[in-house]
C-alpha cells in the first residue's frame, strides 16, 4: 500500500565528503555512483559528491540542479540534521523548492565517525541514503507554523548571571519576572568580599546592580519563591510560582530592621553565613538585601513553635508583621525562560582525611569568604574558630572534591584563582606564612596569570602536590597544637609535613542538590556530572535543546563571575532577538485527524499530555488543535483506525524509510567481511 | 547462621586468644563457624611479592576447598590480612579471566577448581554488624563495659580498598565504634583509627615501623584510652609486642593494652577472662580491665571546655542531622 | 548464512529526536566506535513508535530492532516514553506469538549525554542478535496489518 | 587507555608492568599529583615516591625503577589506592615491581636489599608446610640479615614464648603434595614476566 511503484518524483542525492571527516572512512564517490545507478528506478535523477556540501559552492550546486533538472526532492547525506538541516532547506527554498521537501541523512555522526571498517561504513552509508530517498518521496510541501511570542521573560535565579540577564532585557524595554529562592537576590557573589583578579570589593560592584534589579520598572522581583510548574512551549509558557509566606506585609514594611533587633531567637545561618554566623528568626540575609523586606523563618520562630513571643509584631512601627500569611501560587504567562540557578559548594565532609567538621580550624572556601568579609561574622577579621586567635600560618588546599574520580571528575575552574585570592588576603591581613597546595596552576583568563605572579611576589609558598591528609596527630614538639598537612612535594619528590594554624579547603563547585528536579521541571537534560546541557558546547552555549529555554551561569558548568555575566548577557540577547521577531516559527510537525476515518473511540484523547485533542461529542470525532499539538506522534501511533497522521513523520515516510534501509541487506551481508 | 571459617595461621598460635574469643562469643549469638578442611596460609603480603600466579593459586586453593566443602557460601575471616587476600583473589578471579584461567589450570593439579564470586569472603566484623546487628549483640550483654575508654583501631585492610565492595568509610570508619558503644564502653575519638601499624616493617625496617607505632600509641594516649581494641592479629602483634621497643627507642612510657574486639564482646557477655584468652597480651591489661563493672561516673572527654562567646560555631556533622 | 561466526545481523534502531538521536550524534562527535550493524531512524518521540514499524522491519529482513528514547521522567513530551514502554511490553508478547525471539528487540533509554552508553548497548545488542542467528521472517503482509490493528488497542490511560 | 592498546612494537617497561599486574591497573592515568607519595606511611623513607616511580616507568628508566627501595617499603596499607584521584591500583603495582626487581636481580643494589629475603623465608615455610611460622621466619631472617639485632629482639621473643604465642615447630597441612603440585604448575605457567 505505501509504495509508489513508479515514483514520478525527480530526486537529487548529494553526498558530502566533509573534508576527510566522511571521505576518510566512507568511499563517497562509490556511494554517489551507486545512488545514481541503483536508485534510478526510485526517481533519483542525479547523485553528486562534493568536498563540503554546506559551503556556499555546495549549496549552489544543489540550487543549480533544482533549477536546471527540475528536482522535486533533495536528499543530502552529510552530518546530523541538528547541525545543517536548516542550511539545506534554505538552499532548496532559494531555488524555489519547498524547504520541507529536503531530507538530510547523517553519514558522519552515525557512520564515518563511529566505524572503522571502510567497506562496512560505505555499505551502511548506501543503506542510510536509500532510506532517505524512500522517505523523501513521501515528503509533503509544508509551511512553518508561526505563533505570537509573549513579550515577558522569566529569569530563574537571582545570582549575578540572572541579575545581568534580567537587567539587559528590562533595559531593552521588555517585562521580566526575576524569581529567587532565597529572601534576597545576590547569590554567591553577595557572600564574597573581594573578587579576583582585580580585588575590587564584591558588594561595591554587585549591590548597585541588585538595587537596579529591585527598582527597575520592567522587573517584577519575586524572592522567597520557587517555580513549581511549567506548561506550554516557546513563545507561550504558563508558569506556576510558589510564593512562600514572608509573614511580613511588604506593602507596609519599610525595611527599618527593628524586628530583627528585637527578635530574641538566634539561628545559625547555614546559607548566607555558610554556617559561620548567626541571624535572627526574622531576618534579611544581609544589610544590602534586595528586596529589603525580611522573612520570618517558621521552623525557628518562637511564636510559630511555641505560640508565644510576637516581639517583632509588638515593635514593628508599621504593623507589617502578619503571622496569618499563607503560601500563594502565582500564575504567569511568559514567552521565554532563562535558567540561572547556580551551583552548590562541594561538601568537604565527604573527604574525612581533610578533617573538615572534626578539626575546628579547617574551613571551607565559602567560610573563609565570610571571614574576610567586612560585613561577615568577624567583621572581616581573619581568625581561628575560637573567634580571637589570628593564624600565623595558613594552608590553602586546591582541588578539594574536584579532578577526583572518587568525587567530581571535572575541574571546578575557579579554585586556583580563588585560592590565589585567599593567599593574598591572608598574607595582607594577617601577615601569616601562606602555603598553597596545588596539582596544576590554572590561570588562563585575562590578567589571571599576572595575579599569580603578584602572589608569588608577596612570598606565598607554592607546593606542587595534592594534599594527602590533614590531622592534629603531632609527631614531634614542633607539630603540637597545629594542623599538620601531609603532602608529597612532587617537585622534589619528598613527603613533607607542614604544620599550620588554619586550613582553607578550596572546595569545588557542584550542581545544585536538586538539579534533577530542576531539569525535569523545565524539560531539559543534565550531563553525567549534573550540569544542564547546552545546545552546542562551542557554538550555542546558552541555548538548550528546548526552544525558548536558555541557561546562564554555573547551572551550565563551573565558571567565574566574568563568564557568568557574559552568559547572562548572551542569554538576554537571544531572548531579545526572539521578542523582536514578534512571533516564533515552529516546525510544522503536527498531528491531524482524518474526520472521515475517526471512529470516535477517544483512545487518543487521554494520550496527549498537552490536551491538544478535543472530542466533538456531537459528531463523535476527535480533532487536534495545531496550536497546542507538539508533534510527538503518540496519538498517530495509537489510533487503531489509522485516522491520525503526523506531518513530517507519517506512517508512509517511516515505513518507506525502513524499506530503504533494508534494501541492500543481502548484498551488504556478502560485501562486508565479519 | 552457618558460615565457612578461615582462621588463618596467626589465629593458630600467636593470636589464639582471638580464635578462642571468637568461638566463645559465637555460641550465644548462634553464629556457626565451620573451618575449611586443610586450609593453607594466604601468603600474607609476602607471596605476591615473589610470584603472582603462585600467590593467587595459593590463596584461591582455600576458596576452591571452601566451594568443594560448602558450595556457595559466605566465608568468615577474622584476620584482616587473610580477609584482604581472599577477597582480592576472588575479585581478580572475576575481573581478570586470563589470570583466572591460569589459576584454575594450577588448581587442577590437585583436582580443584574455583569460579570467581562463589565464595564471598567477609571479615568477622562485617558479619557481626550486618547479619546480626547491634540489637542482637546488645541482647546478650550482661556486664556492660561501663567507664572503660576504648580506642577502636581498624588498621588498614578491613576498610581498604574493599575489593568486594566498601563496608565502612576507608578513612574514618565507625562500625567498630558503634559496636563498642553498644556493649557499654566509652569510645574515644581516635583520629588514627584507620592508620597503618607498619605491617611487616617491624621485620624490615624497625625504625619506620616503631615510629608508626609510636604515633598510634601517642594518639590513643592523647585521647586517654585505657585499651586499644583491634580486629587484626598483625595490628595486635605490632602494637602489643613492640610497645616495649617503642618505649625504649623513643623514651616514652606507653602502657596501653591491645585487645581483640571479640574479647571485649566476650567480657560484656559476662564470660571470664581466661576463656577469652585475656592474659596472653604482653602489655598487661589487668589495670585497665579493673575499671569494668566498678561504678565510676563517666569522665568528661578531654579538655572540652565550654565555648566562649566569641567562639564561632562548628559545622554540623551529618549524624547530628 | 547459518553459521553465526561471519553472520552480520542487520538491526533497525528507532531513536527519539531529543535524547537518543542526540546520544548517537554525541557518540559520533566523540568518535566512540560501535558495530556498523545498526541503522537508525529518527522519530520525534519514542511514543511515535507504531508497532507496525517494528513488524515492517522484521518482515523486511531486519534481524533485530532497537527502540530508544529519553529516560523515564525526562521525556521532551512530558510522559510519552511511558506510553512507548507500555506498548513495548505488549509488542514483545505479540512478537513471541509470531515466532520472534524476545531477544531480537530491545528497549533502551539514553539521554543526550549518554553517547558512550548508547554505543556500548548497541554493541551488546548486536552480539545478542548475532548469537540468535538470522531471522528470515516473512509473513504475509496481511498478517502484519491484521496483527497490528487488533493487538495494539491502547487502554485509555 | 594505554593498557587497552595492542602494540606491534616491542613492549616498553610500561607495557610490561601493566601486563604483569592483575586486572586494570589504570597506570596510564597517572596525573603526577603525589597523593600516593603524601599518603604513604613509609613515604618519608622511600628513595622515590610511587608517583616518581610511575614517571620513571613512563620514561622507561628500568634500572632506577627496579633498583628503588620503594616497592619494598610498601606496607600494603592501600591508602594510596583509595585516595588516588585516578583510581590507580598502586599497591598491586608495587607487588609487580617487587617481582620484576627480583627477576632482574636488581633489588640487591637497593637499600632494601634484604627485604626480598624476608619474603623468601616466609614463603619457604608456606611452600613446605602450607602454613606460616613466625618464630622460624623471624629467627632465620634475623640470623641471616641482622645477627647483631638478635639480642635486641630477644625480650620480645621471650615474651612471646612465655605467653605461649610462638610455636617451636611449624604446622603442616595434610595435602602438601597437592599444594606443591599447584604451586609448581603456577610457577611454570607464570614463566617470565
Amino acid at each position: 500500500m505505501h509504495e509508489k511503484e513508479h515514483p514520478n518524483e525527480k530526486i537529487g542525492v548529494y553526498v558530502c565528503h566533509c573534508g576527510s571527516n566522511i571521505a576518510g572512512t566512507v568511499d563517497v564517490e562509490d556511494v554517489a555512483k551507486w545512488a545514481a545507478e541503483q536508485l534510478k528506478h526510485r526517481g533519483v535523477v542525479i547523485a553528486r559528491d562534493y568536498k563540503f556540501m554546506c559551503s556556499s559552492l555546495g549549496q549552489e550546486l544543489i540550487e543549480k540542479d533544482i533549477k536546471e533538472l527540475g528536482l522535486t526532492r533533495v536528499v543530502v547525506a552529510a552530518c546530523s540534521p541538528h547541525l545543517h538541516e536548516l542550511t539545506f532547506r534554505t538552499a532548496c527554498k532559494n531555488a524555489g523548492l519547498n524547504p520541507y521537501l529536503c531530507e538530510l541523512v547523517s553519514i558522519r555522526e552515525q557512520c564515518s565517525w563511529v566505524h572503522t571498517n571502510r567497506t562496512a561504513a560505505t555499505e551502511k552509508s548506501k543503506a542510510i541514503i536509500a532510506g532517505g530517498v524512500e522517505r523523501v518521496i513521501w515528503h509533503e510541501p509544508l509551511t512553518p507554523l508561526k505563533v505570537p511570542i509573549h513579550p515577558a521573560t522569566l529569569v530563574v535565579g537571582g545570582g549575578i548571571a540572572g541579575i545581568q540577564a534580567a537587567l539587559e532585557i528590562a533595559d531593552a524595554g521588555y517585562p521580566v519576572y526575576l524569581v529567587e529562592r532565597e529572601p534576597s537576590i545576590g547569590g554567591h557573589m553577595a557572600q564574597f568580599d573581594k573578587t579576583f583578579p582585580t580585588l575590587d570589593c564584591s558588594a561595591c560592584i554587585l549591590t548597585p546592580k541588585m538595587v537596579l534589579a529591585g527598582t527597575h520598572p520592567n522587573i517584577t522581583l519575586i524572592s522567597w519563591a520557587e517555580v513549581t510548574h511549567v506548561d506550554g512551549y516557546v513563545g507561550n509558557f504558563q508558569v506556576t510560582i510558589k510564593q512562600k509566606p514572608r509573614y511580613v506585609n511588604t506593602e507596609l514594611c519599610n525595611g527599618c530592621g527593628i524586628c530583627q533587633e528585637k527578635c530574641p531567637k538566634k539561628v545559625i545561618d547555614d546559607i548566607f553565613e555558610a554556617g559561620l554566623g548567626n541571624r535572627k528568626a526574622v531576618y534579611t540575609p544581609f544589610p544590602q538585601a534586595v528586596p529589603r523586606y525580611p522573612v520570618i523563618d517558621r521552623e525557628n520562630c518562637t511564636y510559630f513553635q511555641k505560640g508565644t513571643c510576637r516581639a517583632c509584631e509588638k515593635f514593628c512601627p508599621t504593623n507589617a508583621i502578619d503571622f496569618t500569611q499563607k503560601e500563594e501560587l502565582l500564575q504567569m504567562d511568559v514567552g521565554q525562560i532563562i535558567l540561572a540557578t547556580g551551583y552548590d559548594l562541594f561538601d568537604p565532609r565527604r573527604i574525612p582525611q581533610y578533617g573538615y567538621g572534626r578539626l575546628a580550624n579547617v574551613f571551607t572556601s565559602l567560610e573563609f569568604e565570610r571571614l574576610t568579609n567586612a560585613a561577615g561574622p568577624t567583621g572581616g577579621k581573619i581568625v581561628l574558630r575560637d573567634g580571637v586567635t589570628v593564624p600565623k600560618t595558613v594552608g590553602i588546599v586546591h582541588c578539594v572534591g574536584s579532578r577526583d574520580k572518587n568525587y567530581n571528575n571535572y575541574c571546578s575552574s575557579i579554585c586556583c584563582m580563588q585560592s590565589l585570592k585567599f593567599a593574598h588576603l591572608a598574607e595582607e591581613r594577617t601577615g601569616a606564612e601562606v602555603y598553597n597546595f596545588y596539582i596544576d596552576m590554572r590561570t588562563p583568563a585575562k590578567s589571571y596569570d599576572e595575579f599569580y605572579q603578584r602572589v608569588l611576589e608577596e612570598g606565598t609558598h607554592f607546593i606542587r602536590g595534592r594534599v594527602a591528609s590533614i590531622s592534629d596527630a603531632a609527631r614531634n614538639p614542633g607539630e603540637e597544637g597545629k594542623l599538620i598537612i601531609q603532602v608529597e612535594d612532587t617537585l622534589i619528590g619528598k613527603q613533607r609535613r607542614i604544620p599550620v594554624d588554619m586550613v582553607i579547603l578550596s572546595a569545588g563547585l557542584e550542581p545544585r542538590r536538586d538539579h534533577k528536579e530542576t531539569a525535569r521541571l523545565f524539560g531539559l537534560s543534565c550531563s553525567a556530572d549534573g550540569w544542564l546541557i547546552e545546545r552546542h558546547p562551542k557554538l550555542d552555549p546558552v541555548a538548550t535543546m528546548t526552544e525558548g529555554i536558555l541557561i546562564a551561569g554555573c547551572v551550565q558548568g563551573p565558571k567565574d563571575i566574568p563568564a557568568s555575566v557574559v552568559q547572562g548577557a548572551a542569554a538576554a540577547a537571544r531572548v531579545l532577538g526572539k521578542i523582536q521577531q514578534k512571533e516564533v516559527t515552529m516546525e510544522p510537525i503536527r498531528a491531524t485527524v482524518d474526520q472521515d476515518k475517526c471512529s470516535g473511540c477517544r483512545i487518543c484523547n487521554n494520550l496527549c499530555p498537552f490536551n491538544a485533542i478535543l472530542f466533538h461529542a456531537d459528531r463523535a470525532v476527535s480533532e487536534v488543535n495545531p496550536a497546542l499539538c507538539q508533534g510527538c506522534g503518540t496519538c498517530v501511533a495509537a489510533c487503531p483506525a489509522g485516522a491520525i497522521s503526523g506531518t513530517g513523520f507519517s506512517d508512509q515516510q517511516v515505513l518507506s524509510q525502513i524499506e530503504g534501509l533494508l534494501m541492500l541487506n543481502v548484498r551488504q551481508l556478502e560485501a562486508v567481511p565479519a | 547462621m552457618k558460615y565457612a571459617y578461615f582462621p588463618g595461621c596467626s589465629l593458630e598460635k600467636n593470636a589464639l586468644a582471638y580464635h578462642n574469643s571468637t568461638l566463645a562469643i559465637s555460641a550465644p549469638l548462634g553464629l556457626e563457624l565451620e573451618e575449611i578442611d586443610d586450609w593453607n596460609c594466604c601468603g600474607a603480603t609476602e607471596y605476591i611479592a615473589i610470584n603472582r600466579l603462585a600467590a593467587y593459586s595459593l590463596i584461591t586453593r582455600n576458596l576452591a576447598l571452601a566451594e568443594k566443602q560448602f558450595g556457595k557460601k559466605d566465608l568468615v575471616a577474622p584476620c584482616s590480612a587473610c580477609f584482604l587476600n581472599l577477597s582480592k583473589a576472588d575479585a581478580y578471579m572475576q575481573e581478570d579471566p586470563p589470570l583466572a584461567e591460569k589459576v584454575n589450570l594450577a588448581l587442577a593439579e590437585a583436582d580443584l577448581h574455583y569460579d570467581g564470586g562463589t565464595i564471598k569472603t567477609r571479615h568477622l566484623l562485617h558479619v557481626l554488624m550486618e547479619d546480626f546487628g547491634l540489637d542482637a549483640i546488645k541482647a546478650h550483654v550482661t556486664k556492660p563495659l561501663k567507664g572503660l575508654r576504648i580506642a577502636p583501631y581498624y588498621g588498614c585492610l578491613i576498610v581498604r580498598p574493599g575489593f568486594l565492595g566498601k563496608f565502612d568509610n576507608a578513612e574514618y570508619p565507625t562500625s567498630l565504634d558503634r559496636l563498642m558503644q553498644s556493649i557499654g564502653a566509652t569510645v574515644v575519638d581516635f583520629p588514627l583509627k584507620a592508620a597503618c601499624c607498619g605491617g611487616h616493617m617491624t621485620q624490615l625496617n624497625q625504625h619506620i615501623a616503631l615510629d608508626l607505632l609510636r604515633v598510634l600509641l601517642q594518639n590513643a594516649a592523647d585521647y586517654q584510652a585505657d585499651v586499644i581494641v583491634t580486629l587484626c592479629p598483625m595490628c595486635q602483634l605490632n602494637l602489643d609486642a613492640y610497645q616495649a621497643d617503642v618505649n625504649r627507642l623513643f623514651k616514652t612510657k606507653f602502657h596501653i593494652p591491645i585487645l581483640y574486639f571479640t574479647q571485649m564482646i566476650g567480657l560484656a557477655f559476662g564470660m571470664d577472662a581466661k576463656t577469652l584468652g585475656i592474659g596472653k597480651e604482653l602489655v598487661d591489661a589487668r589495670r585497665a580491665l579493673a575499671k569494668i563493672g566498678v561504678e565510676v561516673p563517666p569522665e568528661e572527654p578531654p579538655k572540652k571546655k565550654r565555648p566562649s562567646k566569641e567562639e564561632l560555631p562548628m559545622p554540623k556533622m551529618p549524624e547530628e542531622g | 548464512m547459518t553459521d553465526t561466526q561471519n553472520f552480520e545481523p542487520v538491526i533497525i534502531g528507532f531513536t527519539c529526536n531529543w535524547c537518543s538521536y542526540r546520544a548517537a550524534d554525541m557518540a559520533g562527535t566523540a568518535r566512540i566506535k560501535y558495530e556498523p550493524n545498526v541503522r537508525l531512524i529518527r522519530l520525534m518521540c519514542s511514543g511515535r513508535l507504531d508497532p507496525t514499524f517494528v513488524l515492517k522491519a522484521f518482515s523486511g529482513g531486519a534481524d533485530g530492532v532497537l527502540v530508544s528514547g529519553c529516560h523515564p521522567g525526562d521525556c521532551h513530551y512530558v510522559e510519552q516514553n511511558y506510553k512507548a514502554l507500555r506498548r513495548f511490553h505488549l509488542l514483545r508478547r505479540v512478537l513471541v506469538q509470531m515466532g520472534i525471539e524476545p531477544g531480537r528487540i530491545k528497549l533502551l533509554w539514553a539521554s543526550a549525554a549518554e553517547g558512550a552508553i548508547l554505543a556500548d548497548e548497541i554493541n551488546k545488542f548486536v552480539e545478542q542478535v548475532r548469537a540468535l542467528g538470522p531471522l528470515n521472517w516473512k509473513p504475509a503482509q496481511s498478517i502484519i496489518e491484521a496483527q497490528a490493528s487488533v493487538s495494539f488497542q491502547e487502554v485509555p490511560a | 587507555m594505554a593498557e587497552a592498546t595492542s602494540h606491534a612494537r616491542t613492549p616498553t617497561l610500561f607495557d610490561r608492568v601493566v601486563a604483569a599486574t592483575p586486572g586494570n591497573s589504570h597506570l596510564g592515568m597517572c596525573i603526577q599529583c603525589g597523593t600516593c607519595g603524601g599518603s604513604c606511611p613509609s613515604g618519608a623513607d622511600m628513595e622515590h615516591t610511587p608517583r616518581a616511580l610511575f614517571a620513571l616507568i613512563n620514561a622507561g628508566m628500568e634500572e632506577q625503577v627496579l633498583r628503588s627501595n620503594t616497592p619494598w617499603y610498601c606496607v600494603s596499607c592501600y591508602y594510596c589506592m583509595v585516595r588516588c584521584p585516578q583510581s590507580i591500583h598502586i599497591t598491586d603495582l608495587m607487588y609487580t615491581l617487587k617481582r620484576m626487581s627480583i627477576q632482574e636481580g636488581l633489588y640487591r643494589q637497593s637499600t632494601a636489599s634484604d627485604a626480598p629475603g624476608f619474603s623468601q623465608d616466609f614463603i619457604f615455610f608456606v611452600e613446605n608446610f602450607g602454613r606460616s611460622f613466625e618464630l622460624g621466619i623471624a629467627a632465620i631472617y634475623n640470623l641471616r640479615y641482622h645477627p647483631l639485632d638478635m639480642p635486641k629482639m630477644m625480650p620480645m621473643g621471650l615474651g612471646m614464648m612465655r605467653k605461649r604465642r610462638m610455636d617451636l615447630t611449624p604446622k603442616r597441612i595434610k595435602d602438601m603434595t597437592g599444594l606443591k603440585a599447584i604451586l609448581a604448575k603456577a610457577k611454570e605457567l607464570e614463566g617470565k614476566i
